[in-house]
């Protein structure tokens, strides 16, 4: 008789999901991956809004990623109107989202993550047993916060980056304010990388194929996709690689690139850039240590990110203080006019692609998002599964913990996975 | 030191250096956004010296839009530490300095106001002419006693008359940079107050008062920006620890909760809140009863988004004041 | 000094010290105030009212329901209405709690000598007219004739009913109760009208033109029971109002309580009906 | 004192609401400390199914029959159940096609005719099912009426929030009016403030993020953004973007 060993609800992750295991005598036969966040049907609230409003609505598939969702779908609409936005702007973009990526790998490390490492059940646990260092990672994703919301107008789905530009200018005084916090993180992120260094006791897992953005240093975005050593992939045919489809018991989607199972996120761009900022000398043994991982390693390429993103946030806010006082990014007046747009960011959790048309009255005809957590989804169940193997016959509650925290190693996002939005 | 001297137009930065001596200089100048505001500021370029109004006026310096003015711990009630700046209020027009002396009368009257009154001792005002312009509803004041020092243009410079000890104390410190005072002043100043109304116009039954209530859409732009709206809500909020504050906070006669209670509402309708601010600006209320307490100064009518004017249902003529 | 004299807006320290409930909503709170301020509560006169503190939930206005005892402890009639009244509703004897006042008008306990007194309550309007009634019993000799009309939806809301009927017999009051509906009488209970207020009065015989009338209750009632009195013949400066409304402050700053261009707090609670003439939101 | 059971859960959303708790870095601990963290999974494991809660704060529109019972079992299972954002108070932004598009074609847009199709239903808030006993609002929620909420059911009671429109706080801090002075699709006299004005803060209009304002005059928002040019189809497409129960021609 077949049974069935089922994490439920995945804690410790973003949004609701759980993992089932189905044993035949005792031997795992079949791992599902269910995400089964309800879904919010984004593609359908998209049909038909304005191109002004695309990215306001959107923002809102995920709260974590808000900043990156918004600024992938700014790009993407950008790019349908041909429309380049000012220094300042795109200064301000990049910082805002290096404040992202610090708040959200800060709460994954230190409240979802370290938990794991501590063998405590979760935030409120380290609140008890390890004050301490909950403090530095809050202090950490303070920072992160601090700068999303003094750039972004407010800390979850910011307003004030818009399309072609700012709502307004970040004052000197609070550049200054934030060049203070970050320059008061930087040591905690350093140590960070001792603490994260700690691998998960698992077996080796499948070794993944990375795929990334090409991206500038200290940049998010980029023209062109990597995977492993394939040649460069254009952004704007990302379409003739990505095939994507649903699978019956999660309401998410999977996603193959060019034929290949994916792994997406930190580990993945840690190995394929080499772009190293000035003063990134302490992360070097660190960054050769992530190379040619698997998914474990992902925790201490999140804390190398960590660090990368003081260190460039650092840059930013120098370089804005120093750039142009003419330049207030205040947004051009637009006129709509037919076209589409693809734009591709890492998300703090990998790769993301906004891609949307507009008729020429500027009102969206089709819309496409493909997350992070949809590229991940294959690469996880196949972990997964490789994982429920290696722990055959174990007893049921280490099996499924094991599980669980595999999980967490991707870092999942499940709200957005299952936000997909395809017209 | 004679009370009043002539200060040529090319000392007058150095005229307010001196008043920065006195507390820190706040004076009419633009917001980023292009808002005209009072704010901090260091030199004269910054200053708009000919600005026509301010949008929130100079109450917000003796009674800011959120002030925590009790604390708790532990059960009992406390001030919070720490106290105000002092602070010179340069450029501030005839209207907004009526309406200071306005609010002295409510919140210094016994029991005295003790927030207001720390605030309001460490405000030094420097009042200054204006030019009125088609929002203004008063007679055209070219000067005002109720200041500590008046700049009154004039070709090329100011007559400055000093209308207190602290104005006068101001004028000794700037001496080497002021003459002899020119011709007396231009008259008496007027008062900036339009005349009392008979409340009984508040309940009349001009349907201009339906109009009203229909298109009002209670935003509070009107008393929010009126300098001499003072009504206040009160707010406890406990913190995690145990302890808590309590804040006041500008409140609004045109919101609902304004006159709600525990299941029900003394004035449930928008017509019964505008009808409160007719009495409350035009007839006064208790013990200012027969007082109007509008100084004319215009931003009701030029920050309404409907063009409400109560003044309307009284069709009060322009430049009709009424002398205190 | 009290607290009190010093600043307006600092409530000085009191405790909960007991509690007695009176119907299913309503509680009679025994509140101790700081030595200090007993002086400031020296002066109360009935019908004024204090502002109770609730730490957590804010502050309330209330109208003690006696005037403060020899050991300055102040009895205060609260119903359970919204955030503060519960929280008070929630504390035990010890609570600290915080106390402003006495602010506002009284009763005209002077000028009503020698005259005959008819109070009218209707529900929660009995707390001030309580310490009216408990005035006016303790210096009996100074007053004509008293009367208390006391109306209540049904007899479990009918608040200090045997202590009225008590203070009747001992003091020779006219006392009158009612109730909008009564249930079932239950065995051993007094006996009390079913009726409203207003329909009671008109069957009333008194000295209207010597009486003062002092009337206390929910808002509509206030314009049913003056056109009785007026119809009776009161003089309108006769007819005392006990008025409710939104309050914050109590020292007529905050403007919550206008009524037309008087303030509730300062000028009232307790109006005449003739300074109300010509404000039509009054009543 | 006895610490209150907490219980922290999320229904059709994007998680932000609960985002905002872990965003209150400076709090955190000391909120963790105060409460005992019952239920709260995206933040600690093993979750307490069983327990009873002291408050509830539970995000998300109702959009599935799995969420309906998430919402009954909080309602039944807590002494104080809050309707935590705009998603929970007002439907949100998963809500805004519900009177304009058919529930089955937004799914077939999606998922397509096949069996991985969701079962779903119009996303609708707290309130259409169960009684609710606070509300926190906006997209995303302010962290300092998060607070003011957790200081408050400590202490034994409800927050006092204010009800006045973003406008009050706009114009207090003295920043331009876009709806007068630059013509814009402002929602600000009709929402609910308490967010200080972030948006026309930074010259960005009202959304209208945090839900209608108590007794707003819809009817005259609506002819002031008409007379200012902006169509009645787009003005109503900003307004529920966030709300979608609007009368509009409410003037109360
Ligand atoms: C002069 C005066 C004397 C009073 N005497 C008594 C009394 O003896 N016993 C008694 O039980 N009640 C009395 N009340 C009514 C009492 O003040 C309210 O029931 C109380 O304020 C409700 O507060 P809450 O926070 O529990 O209710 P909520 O509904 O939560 O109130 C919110 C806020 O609204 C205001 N508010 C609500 N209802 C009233 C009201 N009726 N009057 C004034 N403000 C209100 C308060 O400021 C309160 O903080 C009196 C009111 C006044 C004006
Ligand atoms: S400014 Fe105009 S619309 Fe706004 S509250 Fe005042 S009268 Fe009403
Ligand atoms: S910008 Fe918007 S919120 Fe601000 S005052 Fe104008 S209409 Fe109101
Ligand atoms: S201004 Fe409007 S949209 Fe912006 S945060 Fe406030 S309520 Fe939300």
């Amino acid at each position: 008789m077949g049974s069935v060993v089922e994490v439920n609800p995945l804690s410790r992750v973003e949004g609701h999901g759980s993992v089932k295991v189905y044993l035949e005598g005792g031997r795992a036969e079949r791992v599902e991956l269910c995400l089964t966040e309800s879904p919010r049907l984004f593609e359908a609230l998209l049909r038909g809004r304005s191109y002004a409003e695309v990215p306001e609505i959107v923002c809102r598939i995920c709260s974590l990623c808000s900043t990156v969702h918004k600024v992938a779908a700014l790009r993407a609409v950008e790019d349908a109107f041909k429309l380049t936005v000012s220094r300042t702007t795109q200064l301000t973009r990049e910082l805002i989202l290096h404040g992202g990526q610090l708040q959200s790998h800060a709460l994954h490390l230190y409240c979802l993550l370290l938990p794991d490492l501590l063998e405590v059940k979760g935030v409120a646990d380290l609140a008890r047993e390890a004050p301490d260092l909950l403090k530095t990672g809050l202090k950490l994703k303070q920072v992160g916060n601090l700068i999303q919301e003094e750039l972004g107008g407010r800390l979850i789905h910011p307003v004030n980056i818009t399309l072609g530009g700012l709502g307004r200018r970040t004052s000197r005084d609070t550049l200054q304010r934030l060049a203070d916090g970050i320059e008061e993180i930087l040591p905690s992120c350093l140590q960070a990388l001792q603490l994260f260094r700690r691998s998960l006791p698992f077996p080796p897992l499948p070794t993944p194929h990375y795929l990334a953005l090409a991206t500038a240093p200290h940049s998010f975005t980029g023209e062109e996709f990597q995977l492993d050593a394939l040649p460069g992939m254009p952004v704007s045919r990302y379409r003739e690689v990505v095939s994507e489809w649903t699978v019956p018991h999660s309401h998410a989607k999977s996603a193959r690139v060019a034929g290949m199972v994916p792994t997406v996120g930190a580990l993945a761009r840690l190995n394929l850039s080499q772009a190293a900022l000035p003063g990134e000398e302490p992360l070097r043994e660190a960054l050769v240590e992530v190379q040619g991982q698997d998914i474990r390693a992902n925790a201490l390429a999140q804390a190398i990110e960590l660090c990368r993103s003081a260190l460039a946030a650092r840059l930013l806010v120098e370089e804005l203080l120093e750039h142009d006082p003419a330049d207030t990014g205040r947004p051009p007046h637009l006129t709509p006019a037919a076209g589409s747009g693809t734009a591709a960011y890492e998300a703090p959790r990998g790769v993301l692609i906004h891609s949307y048309s507009f008729d020429a009255s500027g009102s969206c005809t089709a819309a496409d998002v493909i997350t992070p957590t949809s590229l991940n989804h294959l690469a996880l169940e196949e972990n997964l599964w490789a994982l429920a193997q290696a722990l055959d016959g174990s007893e049921p509650a280490l099996l499924t913990g094991s599980l669980e925290r595999l999980v967490r190693c991707f870092d999942p996002c499940i709200s957005c996975a299952v936000h997909l939005v395809q017209l | 030191m004679e009370n009043s001297a002539y200060l040529a137009q090319e000392s007058l930065q150095q005229f307010l250096d001196t008043l920065g001596g006195f507390g820190t200089l706040h004076a009419p100048t633009w917001s980023e956004s292009g808002v005209s505001l009072f704010a901090p500021v260091r030199s004269l370029d910054e200053i708009d010296l000919g600005y026509r109004r301010t949008q929130i006026p100079p109450k917000k310096y003796l009674f800011p839009f959120r002030d925590t003015f009790l604390e708790y711990r532990e059960g009992h009630y406390r001030f919070p530490d720490g106290t105000s700046p002092a602070t010179v209020l340069f450029g501030v027009h005839a209207c907004d300095l009526e309406a200071i002396a306005y609010l002295d009368l409510v919140f210094l009257s016994e029991p005295r106001d003790p927030r207001y009154a720390e605030r309001r001792a460490k405000l030094l005002l420097v009042g200054i002419s204006c030019t009125p312009d088609e929002y203004c509803f008063c007679s055209e004041p070219q000067g005002s006693a109720r200041c500590d020092l008046f700049l009154e243009a004039r070709e090329g410079g100011f007559r400055v008359h000093a209308g207190t000890a602290a104005g006068a104390a101001m004028l000794g410190a700037a001496s080497e940079l002021l003459q002899e005072a020119d011709a007396a002043p231009s008259g008496r100043a007027p008062s900036c107050l339009i005349p009392a109304q008979d409340p009984a116009r508040a309940y009349s039954r001009d349907p201009l008062w339906d109009e009203f209530a229909r298109r009002c859409v209670g935003c509070g732009a009107c008393s929010a920006c009126c300098p001499t709206c003072y009504c206040f809500d009160v707010r406890e909020t406990p913190g995690l620890s145990g302890d808590g504050s309590r804040v006041r906070e500008w409140d609004n006669c045109l919101f609902p909760s304004h006159g709600a209670v525990a299941g029900g509402n003394f004035r449930p309708t928008r017509l019964d809140r505008l009808r409160y601010r007719f009495l409350h600006k035009y007839c006064g209320f208790s013990p200012l009863e027969g007082r109007s307490s509008c100084v004319g100064c215009g931003r009701c009518k030029e920050l309404c988004p409907v063009d409400i004017d109560l003044r309307e249902l009284v069709a009060m003529p322009r430049g009709e004041t009424e002398q205190p | 000094m009290t607290a009190q004299a010093l600043e307006p807006y600092l409530p000085f320290a009191a405790t909960l010290v007991e509690r007695r409930e009176l119907s299913p909503d309503t509680a009679l709170f025994r509140v101790a105030p700081e030595p200090a301020a007993r002086s400031a509560l020296s002066g109360f006169l009935p019908g004024q009212f204090m502002q109770l503190s609730v730490p957590g939930a804010g502050e309330v206005p209330i109208s003690p329901a006696d005037l403060p005892g020899a050991d300055g402890t102040l009895e205060l009639c609260v119903r359970r209405v919204g955030q503060v009244t519960t929280l008070l509703h929630q504390a035990r004897p010890g609570q600290p709690l915080g106390l402003r006042g006495p602010f506002g008008t009284g009763f005209p306990v002077e000028e009503m000598t020698g005259c005959p007194v008819v109070l009218l309550a209707g529900g929660l309007g009995i707390a001030p007219l309580r310490s009216l009634l408990l005035h006016l019993v303790r210096n009996r000799e100074r007053y004509g004739e008293v009367t208390l009309m006391y109306g209540a939806r049904e007899p479990a809301l009918m608040l200090f009913r045997e202590e009225l009927v008590g203070l009747a017999a001992a003091h020779g009051l006219r006392l009158y109760l009612t109730v909008d509906f009564a249930p079932e009488q239950a065995a051993g209970e007094y006996a009390c009208a079913v009726g409203l207020l207003p329909d009671l009065l008109k069957g009333f015989r008194f000295d209207a033109g010597q009486s003062y009338t002092a009337v206390c209750g929910p808002p509509p009632l206030y314009r049913c029971l003056i056109g009785e009195l007026t119809a009776a013949g009161v003089a309108p400066d006769r007819v005392l109002l006990s008025l409710e409304r939104r309050m914050r402050c109590g020292i007529g700053r905050c403007c919550h309580c206008a009524i037309g261009t008087k303030l509730c707090c300062t000028d009232g609670p307790v109006f005449r009906l003739s300074e109300l003439a010509g404000i039509p939101e009054a009543l | 004192m006895n610490k209150p059971s907490l219980a922290i859960a999320g229904l059709t959303a994007c998680s932000g609401c609960q985002l905002t708790l872990l965003n209150c870095e400076g709090e955190l601990q000391e909120i963790l400390e105060r409460f005992q963290v019952a239920y709260f999974p995206m933040g600690q494991s093993d979750p307490d199914r069983q327990a009873r809660y002291d408050l509830a704060l539970v995000e998300g529109a109702v959009s599935t029959p799995g969420d309906l019972a998430t919402l009954f079992h909080f309602r039944n299972a807590s002494r104080l159940l809050v309707a935590f954002g705009t998603c929970a108070l007002f439907g949100g932004i998963a809500a805004q096609h519900n009177r304009t598009t058919p529930r089955p074609k937004l799914l077939e847009a999606v998922y397509g005719n096949g069996e991985s199709r969701p079962e779903s239903f119009p996303p609708a808030p707290f309130k259409n099912f169960v009684s609710v006993d606070a509300g926190i609002t906006g997209c995303p929620p302010e962290k300092g009426e998060l607070l003011q909420l957790l200081g408050a059911v400590l202490a034994g009671t409800l927050p006092a929030f204010p009800h006045y429109p973003v406008c009050l706080e706009c114009r207090s801090r003295e920043t331009l009016c876009l709806l007068l002075e630059r013509n814009q699709l402002c929602l600000g006299p009709v929402i609910q403030a308490g967010c200080n004005a972030r948006c026309p803060a930074t010259g960005i209009p009202c959304e209208g993020c945090r839900g209608p304002v108590a007794e707003a005059n819809v009817a005259q928002e609506l002819e002031l953004l008409l007379e200012r040019g902006f169509s009645r189809e787009e003005i109503e497409r900003r307004m529920s973007r966030f709300t979608v129960e609007w009368d509009y021609g409410q003037r109360r």
